[in-house]
């Protein structure tokens, strides 16, 4: 058999939490050079992956397959489409930068007398570690009950994450930082195990309708596909209905999707900006893209029923997600409104069922990832150098800290998907896509664009313009690491902008299996203009929908 | 020479890319290196010029295609040039005009630490308009379009430290988003209508499609344009954005920025001539502006709002002309290359002025300087002469035509719009003279400012001058070269194509009443602000003056219409997300925990109690089989 | 499902029945698993009798662990002779089956009781006193708490080594009670580990007053269920003239041989079956611990010594669930449409019953105990699925639980203050801090107690509700995944407590156990993770196991 | 005589104790009604015995005298040294574990 790249590509991270979290306590530098260095192992693993992907090729490439529990119908089986491989890649991009971002957030408070035992070091690299290696085998599972179950173990690392390494206290006192980030640890735990829970009951179900049909259950997703397509396996209406909903309700808190979204802003706010990161870049991707994967391929009927609340609900996110993002005096939880807006929009995407939109919201999660990373870690080098997450404590940083003014700037245009950087593409097929099908409803999305530059822009003249506040007088500007994490990520959201053709020549062939699946078709041009203009471009013999 | 299109973009760009990124040890050389960038890429422009002028007037327009940009689907976008008459008129007046404000800011911002940040961002300007003009389809238009707003931004608000231009900047790039939002659901019809947002298919057949499309479609660039160019309704921005160094406000209101609409309505002519109601909406909205910024304009003591007020009602006689189709377009684009010389001599010159009165704006504390500076005051004095349309001059030439052109609408519609235009042409007279007046003429009223130290008033350095001394030729002859045998007319006619409409007045006597109105104008300026001395303080005024000089009202109807309702809808929705939302979630948490509470009390410690439960329990159990056999 | 004619022929094969009397004849060689351990029961009571105080100790552990590892090689021998599938038949008369479920429990069941006893063992825990190392038992269960007789038995070092033979009667009772065949030697099985565990409740060397109080609860609850037992055997009795399950089976299907006319009076007689059989499930249920018949699990849970707790917690529920599924597959499956809707309700308001009053609770020891009761909830589930699948998730789900539970008590024996073991929760505040290892070890337990994938509780609980929803109980997995979230709250709020708050300056200390309680809970971290991550081998055994003989 | 009647005996004596246990507070009264539920049991198992005409149910009755009596020692074994400790035989004074 052939070399399990996509197996070894999930084990390396675990292995470097496991290497991670064996260092001794007394050699924490140590730590994050071995973390560092197994992430970026996995980095060279996605690559290859990414290389040896064949966009042209089979709908699952890389595939593994091996019998694991056959009583309950569960195989350890994996494979990648363009949609995950593109994520994969993105999650392994991101980690590294989120460990250099995180390089001092866990090391002993100046005084603390370091434990022998206690090792939040070695535990906090670990952890993201761990987490990497949950999404990225989440990303890579086709069937259904090993995907969930990573979805779910994930939540556990997430947690100690999120619960055991906050900001430092600032302005407020110890206890009350402990207690509040202990409450968004259980917050983020509850709603998320419950959604699992809630799915866990559809998976069930899943097997019993399989077993009742197959005669054995099954979870391998392309069986199930297959043989729904092939009649062989009929799920009743109201039962694919309620599996749908126990799913996608998993998925939209994940996602998340208002109105399930309030643990967002708190697991956002209270953790540190790298884990921030971590929380909406990386693990909240898989909830849009197991709707991509999981939702719409194993119950397209239903999928279909649902999609006039989804995208309504996906509606409100985007312009909820936005004027509360307006209202915020906290920067983290602003950021954390923003990117419920932007699920708002690939969720809208996802739904629209539209070439541009499916592609445009995959495009989505890997922008979005890239530019909140940017600008979060960004924000989170400020807020260590003030202690502060309040806007109202800063103002006139650009004076003192003119790249880290200008780097935040550059994130925050990302964030209003300013034309040039990479979110723009994605946000506006998104828009195009639903336009084309719902017009009215891609004209109200569009409302979202205005907001976002004016929750970007004030945080950035409350912050960084204006008379230089005394507490931020002598602020260092961005120090060569903190630099040499956004500086990438800011390249690449240039080069997406520029160029995305190669990401969208991966991901296009996946999209338009996906909506093969669901049976539904772009809608034609009312008045198609005549191919022959497209002929001055070699690049358009590709087929080219509508045009043609 | 194809290739050298995208050099075009990419000169500029680089110069951004360079100054931004290079840091400090650029500080000492940034200017140069920018305004060279600058000039380089005009004199590319001379040469596409020079070789597009050797070819046939029907196969001058270039095309380069750079690289497939998105394709998604059914959904491709390019990344492909289209040079052709009115993209090249527009090169030719950006990087020109451009390189000249480049010169000048050398001087003026001599005393900055950030001009190398400064010049960085005017390249960008640059590249952004470039590329808005050169682009071959909607959507990379769009990006250039953004691009504009972007550094607009960046440049209204160069001086961050001043609360009031981090503001201004914030609106103008909000208020311009909300154009943004016209122009991509515009493009977005565009590719529900005819699959392609792409110029040459979707203009050569845009009547294909049914009016009421078209009429949206065109209507969604109208916005697009109305925030661009600073149009009625979306104008509130123009005027705040004075904040900005002042060779920024030459460069918006001369070469680049507001003119983006003009180029955007023009190039869309083909959807709009297909489309007679948006056509309406235009003139009206045009018709609205011309009189709006002029009123606007008379009322303003600070020389660059009053210019800035000019600017509005310029930009309004363009988009009037614009949506008069095929009769307008010429004379639209014709207005705005002469409106960009002596628009970018008249704020250079402003900016002159004030850079010698100590960064003085307020024309009640000017008077006199002529003898000061005389080349600032020559130079201002033709660009003035210029835009009230004196006759020979640039002004007269252009404006003359939409004039004519608007009469020639036919019908009430011509008259309105016609006395619309000779209306503000009166009132541009009026108050440009009483700019005039007020700066050069007259008593010296400058004082020593609180800290004692007087201006000095003293001419600019070459390097400013220069500039000005150059602009002021384009303002005196543009106007004329362009009307030799209807030279830019020819220029223009195959892209925009041109009609003459039949005029209910010859051109004669629409030439005869623009004089007269404009003796009149210039005659009750001279009246008001000639013959008797200027008083130091603004008086009081009529209602309309308080309205003018509060911009007519915009932003207080803004702040209540808009700003005030947001605000509370925002605090209201924060509230609602932490008390409802989240409150329905605890709530639940809360109930199942009382309920735990409650329950627990049932185990007592009493083994008896526990004994009860089993034996209930037991009863129950029986209890229910029987009863399951029961039914 | 279809009910089909003779529905029990799903699950069970049928043994040729005895067609004259015979004469007794006992397959010892099919029992040695019991009679292994009740030798090595007397052998103790011996030990005790006549070895010198000071060598009990060792002596006992030594019999004790050689007995239970004897015991499970039996097991395992008779598994690999075939007897749980091929060879499966009533053995001793019609008293013991020996089948598939009745040999997994009892494997399960030495396997946990070799466990505990090594729990039991532990010596190092305790603070030496007067130079003798104490384990967590009474120096002399008699003598008044506080008394001089106490202090004089603590100072003259001795121990309770009875424990040990007392567990080994209780697991004797245990391996029957599963593989009972006839109501009779149910009720006999049900006392001879009953009484056992009584004393066990009774002997803790902290906290007397409560582990006397538990005893005596446990004592007078028990007594009461099993009064109900008998008497439901009695009616039973009265209505199918015998109390062996294939005769009482037969009768309630009508397919018995030589009806008598008193038979055929009482046959007819539906009330006395339903009755008795409603009594005899009380009985069984509250031995689950199943709502409304669980109250004295809290207090007896919390008052027992903790080792006695973790046995009776992990072994008791395997023993009765064991029983419980032998009478509702084979003797009562004919009733089954009138017992399901009511197991049905037991286990709704077990499952959210459990979970709920967990919520609030302060004490480590009744949380667990309120968890036990939810999870007996979710087994319930899998036992109402009636089908070979529900019988092997039910095994599996046993299996994993109750390793869980043994080693989740063994952690709680670490940690201790200088009144004993530290109970209260608040007192665990920040010991991720103290002691990462223990608080982390901790965490698994309680991960696989709420059923996070990955671990033992996740396959379990999959089992139990995939069986549960193939048998047409879906509604049943709802409550099962709502019980489940409240359940998670509060084994997070336990996890929050040691890790994300700031340890208490008087907080308790970790003691470091010896090898015994070590391996023990090395034993349940080990078949958490396994039974988690590749469960397939021990669902096979299960599902292999899943048939009853009748 | 109807057999049947001594049913009806047993099932009161049975209830009479369930009763007993929960009302009487005292261990030891607790426990005799046990007992009594237990032999209520027994003549059940008798009455059903003769009724069925086989011997099972007399064999039950001596089973479960055994049964009980093994109870008595271990119960009383209890409650003694909860008596010994408390000084009183009240099983509600036994009620320090609640909630």
């Amino acid at each position: 058999m052939s070399f399990p790249l996509l197996t070894v590509t999930a084990a390396v991270p675990a292995l470097g939490a496991i290497a991670t979290a064996a260092v001794p306590a007394a050699k924490r530098a140590a730590a994050k050079w071995v973390a560092l260095a197994f992430s970026l192992a996995t980095l060279v693993l996605a690559a290859v992956a990414l290389v040896r992907f064949d966009p042209g090729g089979a709908r699952f490439q890389l595939t593994e397959s091996h019998a694991w529990i056959a009583d309950f119908g569960v195989r350890y089986e994996l494979g990648v489409d363009g949609i995950a491989v593109v994520l994969i890649a993105l999650t392994a991009v991101l980690i590294p930068f989120v460990i250099l971002a995180g390089w001092h957030d866990a090391d002993p408070l100046e005084g603390e007398r370091p434990n022998r035992r206690w090792r939040p070091t070695q535990g906090f690299f670990a952890l993201i570690l761990m987490v990497e290696a949950m999404v990225v085998i989440s990303f890579e599972a086709t069937d259904v009950f090993l995907f969930y179950i990573f979805f779910e173990a994930m939540l556990i690392p997430m947690y100690f994450l999120i619960g055991g390494f906050g900001d430092r206290a600032g302005e407020r006192s110890e206890e009350e930082t402990a207690t509040q980030r202990s409450y968004a640890a259980v917050k983020f735990l509850l709603y998320n195990l419950a959604g699992g829970l809630i799915m866990l009951a559809a998976v069930v179900g899943l097997y019993a309708v399989t077993a009742d049909d197959l005669g054995t259950g099954t979870f391998s997703l392309q069986q199930i596909v297959q043989a729904r397509a092939s009649g062989d396996l009929s799920i009743a209406t109201g039962t694919e209905r309620w599996l749908f909903l126990g799913f996608f309700f998993a998925f939209a808190v994940k996602a998340p999707l208002w109105p399930l979204h309030t643990w967002l802003p708190n697991a956002m706010g209270e953790s540190t900006a790298p884990v921030a990161v971590l929380i909406t870049a990386v693990v909240d991707k898989v909830g849009t893209f197991a709707m991509l994967r999981f939702c719409l391929q194993l119950f397209p009927e239903a999928s279909k029923w649902a999609t006039p609340v989804i995208l309504v609900l996906a509606l409100i996110s985007i312009i909820y997600g936005a004027l509360l993002a307006v209202g915020q005096r906290d920067i983290k939880r602003l950021i954390a409104y923003a990117s419920i807006s932007h699920f708002g929009f690939i969720i809208l995407g996802i739904f629209a069922m539209t070439t541009q939109g499916q592609g445009g919201a995959t495009l989505y999660m890997v922008n979005h990832g890239i530019s909140t990373a940017a600008l979060m870690l960004v924000a989170g080098f400020l807020i260590t150098r003030r202690g502060s997450r309040l806007i109202a404590d800063y103002g006139g940083v650009q004076k003192v800290a003119p790249v880290l003014a200008g780097t935040f700037l550059i994130g925050g245009l990302a964030t209003l998907s300013l034309p040039g950087l990479a979110p723009f593409i994605s946000e506006f097929l998104v828009l195009v896509g639903t336009f084309s099908r719902y017009p009215v409803l891609g004209i109200i999305a569009t409302v979202g664009i205005v907001l976002a530059a004016l929750y970007v822009l004030v945080l950035y003249q409350r912050t960084m313009t204006g008379p230089v506040k005394d507490e931020v007088r002598g602020m260092p500007d961005l120090k060569a690491r903190e630099l040499l994490v956004v500086a990438p990520l800011i390249a690449l959201l240039i080069f997406l902008g520029v160029y995305p053709k190669p990401l969208a020549d991966i991901v296009n062939p996946a999209v338009d299996h996906t909506l093969s699946v669901v049976d539904e078709k772009d809608p034609k041009p009312d008045h198609p203009v005549d191919a022959g203009w497209f002929s001055y471009s070699p690049m358009h013999d590709g087929a080219s929908g509508g045009a043609k | 020479m194809e290739n050298l299109i995208g050099l075009l973009v990419a000169v500029p760009l680089l110069g951004a890319a360079l100054l931004l990124c290079g840091g400090r040890r650029l500080d000492g050389k940034g200017h140069y290196i920018g305004t060279v960038l600058a000039a380089s890429s005009f004199a590319i422009g001379a040469v596409l010029f020079a070789d597009m002028l050797g070819r046939g007037e029907h196969d001058r327009a270039l095309h380069s295609h750079v690289f497939s940009w998105i394709p998604v689907g059914g959904f491709h976008a390019d990344v492909a040039f289209q040079l052709d008459q009115l993209s090249m008129t527009f090169v030719l007046l950006i990087t020109g005009v451009g390189t000249l404000i480049h010169v000048y800011s050398i001087g003026y911002m001599e005393h900055d630490e950030r001009r190398r940040r400064f010049f960085g961002y005017l390249n960008l300007f640059l590249a952004a308009m470039l590329l808005l003009v050169l682009a071959d389809n909607y959507l990379l238009l769009y990006v250039g379009w953004e691009g504009v707003g972007l550094a607009s931004y960046l440049l209204i608000g160069f001086w961050q430290h001043k609360p009031s231009a981090a503001t201004a900047a914030k609106k103008a790039f909000i208020v311009n988003r909300v154009g943004d939002v016209g122009l991509s659901i515009a493009i977005m019809l565009m590719f529900t209508t005819f699959g392609s947002f792409a110029f040459a298919p979707v203009l050569a057949e845009a009547d294909r499609a049914g009016e009421g499309k078209l009429t949206a479609i065109g209507l969604m660039l109208l916005l697009a344009a109305c925030g661009k160019s600073a149009q009625v309704p979306l104008q509130s921005w123009l005027g705040d954005a004075m904040e900005g160094p002042t060779p920024v406000s030459a460069l918006i209101h001369a070469a680049t920025m507001v003119t983006a609409g003009v180029y955007l309505i023009t190039r869309s002519g083909a959807i709009f001539n297909a489309a007679p109601d948006a056509q309406a909406a235009v003139v009206t909205v045009g018709a609205v502006t011309l009189l709006f910024g002029a009123i606007v304009g008379c009322a303003k003591d600070d020389i660059k709002k009053a210019l800035a007020g000019s600017t509005m009602s310029q930009i309004g006689y363009m988009i009037l002309a614009a949506g008069l189709g095929p009769i307008g377009y010429v004379f639209a684009i014709m207005h705005l290359v002469t409106h960009g010389f002596f628009k970018a001599g008249l704020f250079l010159g402003a900016g002159s002025v004030m850079h010698s009165m100590n960064d003085e704006v307020d024309m009640r504390k000017y008077g006199g300087l002529r003898k000061y500076m005389p080349i600032t005051f020559i130079t201002f004095g033709l660009g003035y002469l210029a835009i009230i349309g004196f006759p020979g001059l640039s002004g007269f030439w252009s404006k003359d035509k939409i004039i004519e052109a608007a009469f020639a609408k036919g019908g009430t519609e011509g008259w309105i719009l016609g006395g619309a235009a000779l209306l503000g042409a009166a009132i541009t007279a009026y108050y440009m003279t009483r700019v005039m007046l007020m700066t050069f003429f007259g008593e010296k009223r400058w004082v020593a400012d609180e800290n004692g130290n007087e201006p000095h008033p003293h001419e600019s350095p070459g390097s400013m001058t220069f500039p000005m001394i150059v602009l002021a030729f384009g303002s005196v002859f543009a106007g004329g070269l362009f009307s030799l045998n209807d030279a830019f007319v020819k220029w223009l006619e195959p892209v925009t194509g041109h009609s003459h409409g039949d005029s209910p007045l010859s051109a004669a006597a629409v030439t005869g009443g623009t004089m007269v109105v404009l003796v009149i104008g210039v005659g009750l300026a001279w009246a008001q602000y000639g013959r008797r001395p200027v008083p130091r303080t603004a008086p009081r005024g009529s209602l309309l003056t308080r309205a003018a000089r509060r911009d007519l009202l915009q932003d207080d109807f803004n702040h209540v219409a808009l700003v005030q309702p947001g605000q509370y809808l925002t605090r209201g929705l924060v509230y609602v997300d932490h008390k409802l939302v989240d409150g329905v979630v605890n709530g639940t948490a809360a109930s199942v925990g009382g309920l735990s509470g409650r329950l627990r009390k049932l185990q007592n410690g009493y083994a008896r109690t526990y004994a009860v439960s089993m034996f209930g329990g037991t009863a129950v159990l029986i209890a229910a089989t029987l009863l399951m056999r029961a039914v | 499902m279809t009910h089909a004619a003779p529905v029990h022929s799903l699950w069970t094969t049928a043994a040729a029945a005895p067609d004259k009397i015979p004469a007794p004849h006992i397959e010892y060689g099919q029992l040695s698993p019991t009679l292994i351990v009740l030798g090595g029961a007397i052998l103790g009571v011996l030990v005790e009798a006549f070895l010198p105080r000071r060598q009990r100790y060792g002596a006992q552990l030594f019999v004790s662990v050689l007995t239970l590892a004897a015991a499970f090689a039996a097991v395992v021998g008779l598994a690999a002779g075939d007897y749980g599938t091929g060879k499966a038949h009533v053995a001793a008369m019609g008293a013991i089956a020996v089948d598939g479920p009745a040999l997994f429990l009892q494997g399960t069941i030495l396997l946990v009781a070799l466990v505990a006893v090594f729990t039991f063992a532990e010596r190092r825990l305790d603070p030496v006193a007067h130079g003798n190392q104490v384990d967590s038992f009474a120096a002399q269960a008699a003598a008044v708490p506080g008394g001089e007789a106490e202090k004089a038995a603590v100072k003259a070092g001795f121990t309770t080594t009875e424990v040990f033979p007392l567990v080994l009667f209780a697991v004797g009772g245990m391996l029957v009670f599963p593989s009972a065949n006839d109501l009779l030697t149910l009720f006999v099985a049900l006392e001879v580990f009953s009484l056992p565990l009584y004393v066990l409740c009774a002997l803790a060397r902290r906290h007397r007053m409560l582990s006397q109080e538990a005893a005596v609860k446990y004592f007078l609850l028990g007594a009461f269920s099993s009064a109900f037992l008998l008497f439901g055997i009695a009616l039973l009795y009265g209505y199918a003239g015998t109390v062996g399950y294939a005769g009482i089976a037969d009768v309630v299907d009508g397919q018995v041989r030589n009806v008598t006319p008193a038979l055929a009076g009482t046959m007819g007689n539906d009330a006395l079956l339903l009755i008795g059989g409603a009594m005899v499930l009380m009985g069984l249920l509250f031995k689950i611990g199943a709502v409304p018949f669980h109250m004295w699990t809290p207090d007896v849970y919390q008052g027992a010594p903790t080792p006695v707790t973790g046995f009776m917690a992990a072994a008791t529920k395997v023993a009765a669930f064991g029983a419980l599924l032998r009478l509702l597959y084979v003797v009562l499956p004919g009733l089954r449409w009138d017992w399901r809707p009511v197991m049905w309700g037991v286990a709704i308001v077990t499952m959210l019953g459990g979970a709920i009053v967990a919520v609030t609770q302060t004490d480590v020891k009744r949380l667990l105990a309120y968890s036990s009761i939810a999870h007996a909830g979710f087994i319930l589930a899998g036992v109402i699925a009636t089908t070979p699948d529900g019988i092997s998730s039910v095994l599996f789900y046993l299996a994993a639980y109750s390793f869980v539970t043994l080693g989740a008590f063994a952690v709680v024996t670490l940690v201790r203050d200088a009144g004993g073991e530290a109970t209260h929760l608040s007192k665990w505040a920040g010991l991720g801090r103290r002691s990462p290892l223990v608080a982390a070890v901790f965490a698994v337990f309680l991960l696989a107690f709420a059923g996070i994938p990955l671990t033992s509780g996740f396959a379990g609980k999959f089992a139990v509700f995939k069986a549960a929803a193939d048998g047409g109980a879906g509604a049943l997995v709802v409550v099962g995944v709502i019980s489940s979230a409240i359940a998670a709250f509060f084994y997070i709020r336990v996890i929050v407590l040691m890790f994300f708050s700031e340890p208490r300056t008087d907080g308790p200390s970790v003691a470091v156990p010896s090898v015994l309680t070590s391996s023990a809970i090395a034993i349940g971290v080990a078949v958490t993770l396994v039974l988690g991550v590749a469960p397939q081998y021990f669902l096979d055994l299960a599902g292999q196991a899943g048939v009853f003989v009748r | 005589m109807n057999p049947v009647y001594y049913l009806y005996l047993a099932a009161l004596l049975f209830t009479i104790g369930a009763a007993g246990v929960l009302i009487r507070r005292n261990a030891i009264i607790l426990f005799m009604c046990v007992e009594l539920m237990l032999n209520a049991c027994n003549l059940a198992f008798v009455a059903f015995s003769r009724l069925h005409g086989n011997l099972d149910g007399q064999i039950i009755a001596f089973f479960t005298m055994v049964v009980a009596a093994a109870e008595v020692v271990v119960g009383l074994a209890i409650i003694v040294t909860v008596f010994r400790s408390r000084h009183s035989a009240s099983v509600d004074d036994a009620s320090l574990m609640k909630l």
